[in-house]
């Protein structure tokens, strides 16, 4: 399969807390945050595996990462660590409350064979206003 | 003294009237059967309040277009001596003969603004809902303010409107038909009712409208309020005393009117007598008063058929 | 700052037995003074009313409870919005205000210090941060004593010396003024979803009654010779019939032996909640007469009034338990918050409503207990703001406590029936001048122990409020003038400085906090602490070491030695 | 070798006090009792700083910054504060002066975490107890939508699943443990009953719990729960000596946001007519909370507090960071203690990039990265002392165990700074 | 009537508030002095007069005041609010907090309105013939009551929370509504004539308050229970106010439909309605 969609929810890790205390422009850092996790199932899908890179999308954006296997996400829920590459597919709307919705969105995942933005490039599209 | 219309002969007295409290109530159902039903039952047995608890009857029925609810409708009023007496017997009569029939709803038939008073009939009809009742409310800020009570019943929901107009009403208005046959006084009377039927805020409790047996104050009996009217009685004309019934009449029929104010009342009156006398074999209209004692409204015949 | 002189206003100084006479009052350096400089600033008082600055001896203001009523009502804040100006910031007012504008408006009515009167101990270190952003007056917080583990702990063992220590670190620890109980044991209880209902009930797991609890920590505050007596919110509050149990605890610490200088022994806060009479809300009534009775009688207890206004308020209280029960009356929104060995709290919004039979009565009660309660040093002028509503309405309260006709002309929007079942309408009294200074300044300082507050004698804090009004000219059938200028102080004074004028606040420095230091021998202060410090690491979540304030919280503190007899 | 013993960890909102830094000369040698995260922070802080202010991109003097940031935010006519959560409260409190002055709008992180538990307790209240209530007499604990060992990672062992208290002094047995989540997290694993609920199903799942409590037999299977393990968990809570609800982002940032809490907040308080019951939000930030607490005790209001009028009214959702943001609306935005860039949707992110942004920050951010001008700051809670207020609202003294790195200063001083020249500027205009 | 008419100039890029923009504060001032009615930009103070070209006449009394605004405002924020007579017609769209809090009188727009529009009103008619925000006749964060009276009619989709805490008046919404349609609503009736997301009618108590759906609802909550299908008498009266008074022509369709009656929310013991008419 070409594509699957998925619901994603964002979240804290224990590594993002490491790697961001160490520094947002360090290894640890991007390790950290720049991936999602896809359920066995999903990855099969897919035909990817374990840091194979994949194109998630959703109405408000999209954004490549690398892949992490989980053996605990059920098919059709992938997990997405906080951060500035998660937040290139959540949208700003907050239904009147000030609070983005960052959790239960649909995405779709694809295959990528694009490289995974770094922190400079995703702040340069930022700066780019695109 | 008296003065003629086609032909008939009109006595120059006064149908002499006394206050009540009235109130008006649209009950629509389903149907015209079903309102109709409804609205007979609520109005039977109230005639006079010599023996009944109140006097009602149906003023008119009301079409569809008419009513809140856009269904068909009968408009009956009540009437009462006193405002807590009207409440007690609406209140009896919609449990009993409304509520209880099927897919009526009540509402109120005289605004807030033409009203003397309100009654809050459904303050205690609700109770009926045993908790389950629903307040309904309409026009909050904008528009008119209604309220009404949501009533769950077997059938479904027993819509009321909470708040019921009253006013200080006419009642005892009236006018005798005399012909000289049964036939013609009651096909008279008859036609009389039918006319008055077309004048809003004004009912005619009795039988039909009309009623055989006009009643006197007091009697040879010292335990009767009221008796028969002898002086109108035509086969007792030449043995009681102060009989009142001419020559040549044989029968003679009371219309009684209760109305929501005394010019309603009148025009009925007229309307009436107007339609009575087109009819071949009367004789004689007059009114039955007391000399005043009974009440403040004196209703002329002469005042209400515009004759100078 | 220079020197003050205000010149020629009608003085109530009911301390200095001063009854509104034509006189100056000096100050310098702060404080009142015999002479001035030739240059001193001079306030011209002729023809106005001065006393001392207004001393509320309980108050909600600053601390966790206030704050959460702030956060939950916003609804609250929109329809009283206070802008910046040069001097001020801005901020929110009604039921509960922003701490600025509670300083200011304090302030603004001539009030100078006011007295936080429930402050948890693990939360005093928030206490204290918006206490030092609480301008203009001073201040002082109660720490909350009549649930806390080691309170029921030492009641249960019956070791009163340890508790008297306890009670000395604690305060010192929580740089607190007194000791605060709020229905002793039911806090406790309510934890596990329960209450007590009366002064014998017991406290689970500790097996220690209200009463025992009310009588040891008296008993420990007398004897520390603590500045203020325990300060009492009782069992049962809001509960109709509860004048019993107040009365029940009035009696219960009756016999033991007060500190030097007083005759007291409890302060009952708020006392109108408490006096109620009747089976129910249906049938309730007031219980006033009956507990002024007792007042009169008995010369240990002073109380305040908890005066309820007809408004929308917040309701807080440390009385976790009152505030479901509340909850559960009104439907309105409700927090609960249970702090870790010590204490409770809870708030609810609500509004006191003249068609509520219930609020009339309530309202009737605490005007009884003012006016039937002869020594105006025994009863003290409150609306415990924010519970029985906004410390703003106090000048409508002094109208009501001078003017019959004040009160007449309210009771005619209520139900006639309803005032029946207190005994307000047949009332004559009404307060004077020298009364009105007693129940708001000198006696609530008295009874605080505030030596240099309430009063204009030599030696007296620099606190001083003017009011536009005529105490000669005035009469009863005046009272809206009366409100009117009470509410807009002509000048306040603070510790010489001139604060507010004609109602506007011109200078914001931070008053003092005041708190206890009170000892107990070395040696039994280390027997104690040892033991705290034990249960400390195993039921507590902060460690022994983080939770005593520290000194950077008091950067305006003043130590206040208690008196006992191992006072220094 | 110094030790300093009993340092509040300033990282989330448990505010671990238990910590021992080991420090040598100015530099921090050991963390103990630091978890993961805790040691990252005390052991990395000075790893990447900034060291020195920028305006555009070109090294500054502390005083040209200052001044540049006080130049933009004075003369702007719709000014952001926006952060404040992991900061000390003198600085929170300046922020919010800073607004007022400004008359611009201050706004805390809170808004993207848990200001929709504020907006439920705003409607509805909140029943909640400090955590060592939890600790002495939880004997039920539900942990829902929050995941501690991801971003609260002491909380089981000094809280709420494995400490010995008052009245749980068999510790982890002594208590019954549920975690409600829409995927299987490691408080699944800790916990004796894990209910996994279908995305977005939570608010219909509370509700369905609070009608079971109540009375109502649940019959039909609510959000991918069958309802017989629904009518037995509310039995189990209704006869809990007393209970706690732990929730997380997963309630506040899915579908139903404040509503979501709402109805948690309706089932604990139902609980209370049974037993006692309460709830706590997993607070992320170490001092999120006393964001909104200094915020609320100055201005009345805890985040998104709009000041244009010179008194400061209130509305998530208008005033709140993202939503002005997206909307284009800051004219210039001074960031404190916080990473926008990276934690708002790109969409809301891209306005800081236009604007004259202002950040105060200890390392680079990708906010730093699209500033305008940079301002170094010291680190509250290890540089810095302060106060931080935890989750449960609970203040606590953090400390300095070492001076700051490169001589910055603090957020507050800096703050002053910024405040002192802007009401200056301000008098001049 | 006395019209005055308001044209939009070259509005600011950042949200204008204009609660000036009412019958209630022109009326009776000159055309002068209506110009100089304060707006509010930013932290900046502003007149009406900036930013709108100002011509007509003004009125005695409010109630005799038509206000007209010719233009797109979809970024002026507090049009019309706590209004309480007259008449204010916006062609074209408004921002936030339109006819929030009005108490009488008739706020019409022909455009869309944006968040809050109708937040806690008190009285009188809101008419918007577009679409509706998010929070539309709801009560503002912690206040226990939102609409309280008045009627708001919307031609188009109306966004979250429509309805939130009502207590009285009426809401009518011609095209689709969004989640959490009437929660916490405590008497009031709202209808929606498109179709209506989950959780509406969530937490809420009753007091005579209903919610009847025309055009179907995603799902009902699990605390909402069915009890009947029934044609009730009550609803015919609003479904005639509605045609008749209210030109809500749809409303004629249903006098006779039977509806689904459910009863809730159970969850806070509630007995509100939702009422869904049968196809």
């Amino acid at each position: 399969m070409e594509k699957i969609t998925v619901t994603l929810i964002s979240g804290r890790t224990s590594r993002q807390g490491v790697g961001l205390e160490v520094g947002k422009t360090s290894e640890e850092y991007f390790e950290s945050v720049s991936y999602i996790e896809l359920s066995a199932g999903d990855a099969e899908s897919l035909g990817v595996g374990d840091g194979d890179h994949v194109k998630v999308e959703t109405a408000h954006g999209s954004v490549v990462v690398s892949v992490k296997l989980s053996d605990k996400l059920e098919p059709g829920t992938s997990f997405f660590p906080y951060g500035i590459w998660a937040n290139q597919v959540f949208g700003s709307e907050t239904g009147g409350t000030g609070m983005p919705q960052f959790k239960g969105v649909e995405a779709e995942v694809t295959p990528s064979g694009a490289g995974v933005p770094s922190l400079a490039d995703l702040v340069a599209t930022l700066k780019g206003g695109s | 003294m008296s003065f003629m219309l086609n032909g008939v002969g009109i006595e120059d007295t006064f149908a002499e009237g006394f206050g009540m409290w009235g109130a008006r109530i649209i009950i629509t159902a389903k149907n015209r059967k079903w309102a109709n039903i409804a609205a007979r039952e609520m109005t039977g047995f109230a005639t006079s309040v010599i023996a009944c608890d109140c006097e009602a009857g149906i003023e008119r029925e009301v079409p569809p277009e008419e009513t809140p609810d856009g269904r068909p409708g009968v408009s009956v009023m009540v009437f009462g001596f006193s405002k807590k007496r009207l409440s007690a017997s609406m209140l009896s009569r919609i449990g009993q003969c409304v509520l209880t029939c099927p897919t009526t709803a009540i509402f109120n038939g005289i605004l807030e603004e033409e009203a003397d008073d309100m009654l809050d009939v459904g303050a205690s009809l609700r109770f009926f809902g045993d908790g389950y009742q629903v307040k309904m409310r309409m026009g909050d800020g904008w528009g008119e303010r209604q309220r009404f009570w949501r009533i769950p019943v077997m059938e479904g929901e027993f819509l009321a409107e909470a708040k019921f107009g009253a006013v200080r009403a006419v009642a005892g208005g009236n006018f005798l038909v005399m012909g000289e046959s049964e036939d013609a006084t009651l096909e008279a009377s008859e036609r009389a009712v039918e006319a008055i039927r077309e004048v809003p805020g004004v009912i005619a409790p009795f039988p039909g409208g009309i009623c055989r047996s006009g009643s006197k104050v007091g009697s040879t009996y010292a335990f009767l309020k009221a008796s028969t009217n002898t002086p109108f009685c035509p086969s007792i004309k030449h043995t009681s005393p102060d009989s009142q019934v001419p020559a040549g009449c044989n029968s003679v029929l009371e219309v009684i009117l209760n109305g929501l104010d005394e010019p309603s009342v009148m025009k009925a009156m007229a309307s009436g007598i107007k339609a009575a006398t087109e009819v071949e074999g009367v004789k004689w209209v007059t009114a039955v008063n007391f000399g005043g004692k009974l009440g403040k409204f004196r209703m002329g015949l002469k005042d209400a058929l515009g004759v100078k | 700052m220079g020197d003050l002189r205000i010149k020629g206003g009608y003085v109530y100084d009911p301390l200095n037995g001063v009854d509104g006479d034509a006189m100056d009052v000096l100050i310098s350096g702060g404080k009142v003074v015999e002479n001035v400089g030739r240059d001193a600033k001079v306030i011209d008082a002729k023809g106005k009313l001065v006393m001392a600055g207004g001393v509320d001896v309980h108050s909600h203001i600053a601390g966790s409870k206030i704050n959460i009523g702030r956060l939950m009502r916003p609804e609250d804040h929109r329809k009283d919005v206070v802008p910046r100006t040069r001097v001020t910031r801005a901020g929110v007012g009604y039921s509960c205000p922003s701490t600025f504008v509670a300083g200011y408006r304090y302030a603004q009515m001539g009030y100078t210090a006011v007295m936080e009167a429930a402050m948890p101990p693990l939360g005093a270190r928030h206490v204290h941060e918006e206490l030092n952003d609480t301008p203009i007056i001073d201040k002082t917080a109660f720490t909350l004593f009549g649930n806390n583990h080691f309170t029921l702990k030492y009641v249960k063992e019956g070791d009163l010396e340890k508790l008297k220590a306890f009670i000395s670190w604690l305060l010192r620890a929580t740089r607190g003024y007194a000791v605060k109980i709020v229905n002793p044991g039911g806090v406790e209880n309510w934890k596990w979803g329960k209450n007590v209902g009366g002064l014998d009930d017991l406290v689970y797991n500790y097996e220690v009654s209200p009463r025992q609890i009310v009588t040891s920590l008296a008993q420990a505050n007398e004897e520390l010779g603590l500045p203020h007596t325990i300060h009492l919110h009782c069992n049962n509050l809001g509960v109709p019939g509860n004048y019993e149990t107040t009365i029940d605890t009035m009696e219960a610490v009756k016999g033991i032996k007060p500190a030097d200088g007083r005759k007291a022994t409890v302060h009952v806060a708020h006392c109108q909640f408490n006096s109620l009479d009747g089976d129910n809300w249906m049938n309730v009534k007031s219980g006033a007469s009956k507990v002024a009775k007792y007042v009169n009688a008995n010369e240990h207890v002073t109380i305040d009034l908890g005066q309820v206004i007809f408004t929308d308020t917040t309701t807080m209280t440390g009385d976790g338990p009152w505030q479901f029960r509340l909850w559960n009356i009104t439907g309105n929104k409700w927090v609960n918050s249970d702090v870790e060995m010590e204490a409770g709290a809870g708030v609810v919004p609500y509004t006191f409503r003249k068609d509520n039979p219930a609020n009339a009565i309530q309202w009737g009660i605490g005007l009884e207990l003012a006016l039937l309660i002869e020594d105006p040093w025994r009863v003290y002028m409150t609306t415990d703001h924010p519970n029985g509503g906004p410390f703003t309405y106090y000048p409508t309260v002094i109208a009501w406590l001078m003017s019959r006709q004040a009160r007449t002309d309210i009771m005619r929007e209520m139900n006639k029936s309803v005032l029946r079942r207190t005994t307000l309408p047949n009332i004559y009294r009404e307060y004077t001048f020298g009364e009105i200074a007693t129940v708001t300044r000198a006696a609530t300082a008295k009874a605080l122990g505030l030596k240099d507050k309430g009063h204009l004698g030599i030696g007296a804090d620099g606190d001083v409020s003017v009011y536009h009004l005529d105490p000669t000219a005035w009469r009863p059938s005046m009272y809206r003038d009366l409100e009117k200028s009470l509410a807009r102080a002509a000048y306040t004074v603070k510790g010489g400085e001139i604060v507010v004028k004609d109602g506007e606040v011109t200078a914001t420095p931070l008053g003092s906090t005041f708190w206890v230091d009170s000892k107990v021998p070395e040696k039994l202060e280390a027997e104690m602490m040892k033991e705290v410090e034990a249960d400390f690491d195993k039921y507590y979540t902060v460690g022994f070491r983080n939770y005593p304030v520290e000194d950077a919280y008091l950067p305006t503190g003043i130590r206040v030695e208690a008196r006992g007899r191992w006072a220094r | 070798m110094a030790v300093f013993t009993d340092v509040v960890c300033p990282f989330c909102g448990c505010l671990c006090d238990d910590l021992e830094i080991t420090v040598k000369g100015n530099e921090i040698k050991g963390a103990k009792n630091a978890c993961a995260i805790s040691r990252s922070k005390f052991m990395s802080h000075r790893e990447n700083r900034i060291m020195t202010p920028t305006v555009k991109g070109k090294e500054a003097s502390l005083e040209e910054a200052v001044e540049a940031a006080a130049k933009a935010l004075a003369s702007a006519k719709r000014p952001l504060v926006y952060g404040l959560s992991s900061t000390e409260c003198g600085a929170i409190a300046r922020c919010v002066e800073l607004a007022e002055i400004t008359g611009g709008v201050v706004d805390n992180t809170s808004s993207v975490c848990h200001g929709p538990t504020i907006l439920a307790l705003q409607q509805v209240g909140e029943s909640k107890a400090s955590l060592g209530e939890v600790k002495n007499r939880a004997d039920l604990v539900a942990f829902w939508g929050s995941n501690p060992p991801a971003a609260h990672i002491r909380h089981f062992a000094r809280y709420s699943v494995t400490p010995k208290g008052l009245y749980v002094p068999e510790g982890r047995k002594g208590r019954y443990v549920v975690n409600v989540d829409v995927r299987e997290t490691p408080t699944s694993r800790v916990a004796d009953q894990f209910i996994k609920v279908d995305h977005g199903g939570d608010f219909e799942l509370l509700l369905a719990l609070r009608a079971a409590v109540r009375g109502t037999e649940i019959t039909e299977d609510v959000s991918g729960v069958p309802a017989e393990e629904i009518n037995a968990l509310a039995k189990r809570m209704k006869e809990a000596k007393m209970g706690i609800v732990f929730f997380g982002l997963g309630l506040t940032q899915s579908d139903g946001r404040h509503m979501n809490i709402d109805a948690a907040v309706g089932l604990v308080a139902e609980l209370n007519h049974h037993t006692k019951f309460v709830l706590t939000p997993m607070r992320g930030h170490y001092n999120v909370a006393g964001a909104n607490t200094v915020t609320t005790w100055q201005s009345g209001y805890p985040y998104a507090v709009d000041f244009a009028r010179g008194y400061p009214r209130y509305n998530p959702g208008e005033y709140s960071a993202v939503d002005m943001l997206a909307k284009g609306e800051p004219d210039a935005a001074i960031i404190v203690a916080s990473d926008p860039a990276a934690t708002f949707p790109a969409d809301a992110a891209k306005h800081l990039a236009r604007i004259p942004t202002i950040t105060l920050e200890q390392k680079v951010t990708p906010t730093t990265m699209l500033s305008e001008v940079v301002i170094p700051v010291a680190t509250a809670g290890i540089e810095v002392e302060g106060t931080a207020y935890r989750m449960d609202g609970f203040s606590l003294r953090l400390s300095k165990v070492v001076e700051p790195h490169g001589g910055v200063k603090s957020d507050r001083e800096v703050l002053d700074m910024i405040v002192e020249r802007v009401k200056a500027l301000k008098e001049d205009a | 009537m006395k019209e005055l008419m308001l044209t939009p100039k070259k509005l600011p890029d950042l949200p204008l508030e204009a609660e000036a923009i009412t019958p209630d504060s022109v009326a009776g001032k000159t055309l002068k002095e209506v110009k100089s009615l304060p707006v509010y930009v930013g932290n900046t103070v502003q007149k009406l007069g900036d930013y709108f070209d100002v011509k007509g006449e003004t009125a005695e009394t409010p109630s005799d005041q038509l206000v007209a605004i010719q233009g797109e405002c979809g970024n002026v924020k507090y049009i019309g609010a706590g209004m309480t007579a007259g008449r204010l017609i916006v062609e074209g769209c408004v921002g936030m907090h339109a006819g929030a809090e009005m108490e009488g009188g008739e706020l019409s727009i022909t455009g869309s309105a944006s968040n809050w529009a109708g937040a806690e009103m008190k009285g009188g008619l809101l008419r918007i013939q577009g679409d509706a925000g998010h929070q539309l006749g709801a009560a503002y964060r912690g206040s226990p009551e939102g609409m309280t009276g008045g009627v708001i009619v919307v031609g188009g989709d109306v966004g979250l929370e429509a309805g939130a805490f009502m207590r009285r008046g009426m809401l009518i919404i011609q095209g689709d509504a969004d989640s959490f349609l009437g929660v916490h609503m405590n008497g009031g009736e709202i209808f929606v004539f498109g179709n209506v997301a989950r959780r509406l009618g969530a937490e809420a108590k009753g007091n005579g308050g209903f919610i009847a759906c025309f055009g179907g609802v995603e799902s009902i909550l699990p605390t909402y229970v069915y009890d009947t299908t029934f044609r009730p008498d009550f609803l015919k009266l609003y479904l005639r106010q509605l045609r008749d008074q209210l030109g809500v022509e749809a409303a004629g369709e249903y006098l006779d439909a039977s509806f689904r009656r459910y009863r809730g929310d159970i969850a806070v013991g509630g007995t509100a309605e939702i009422l869904i008419a049968e196809p």
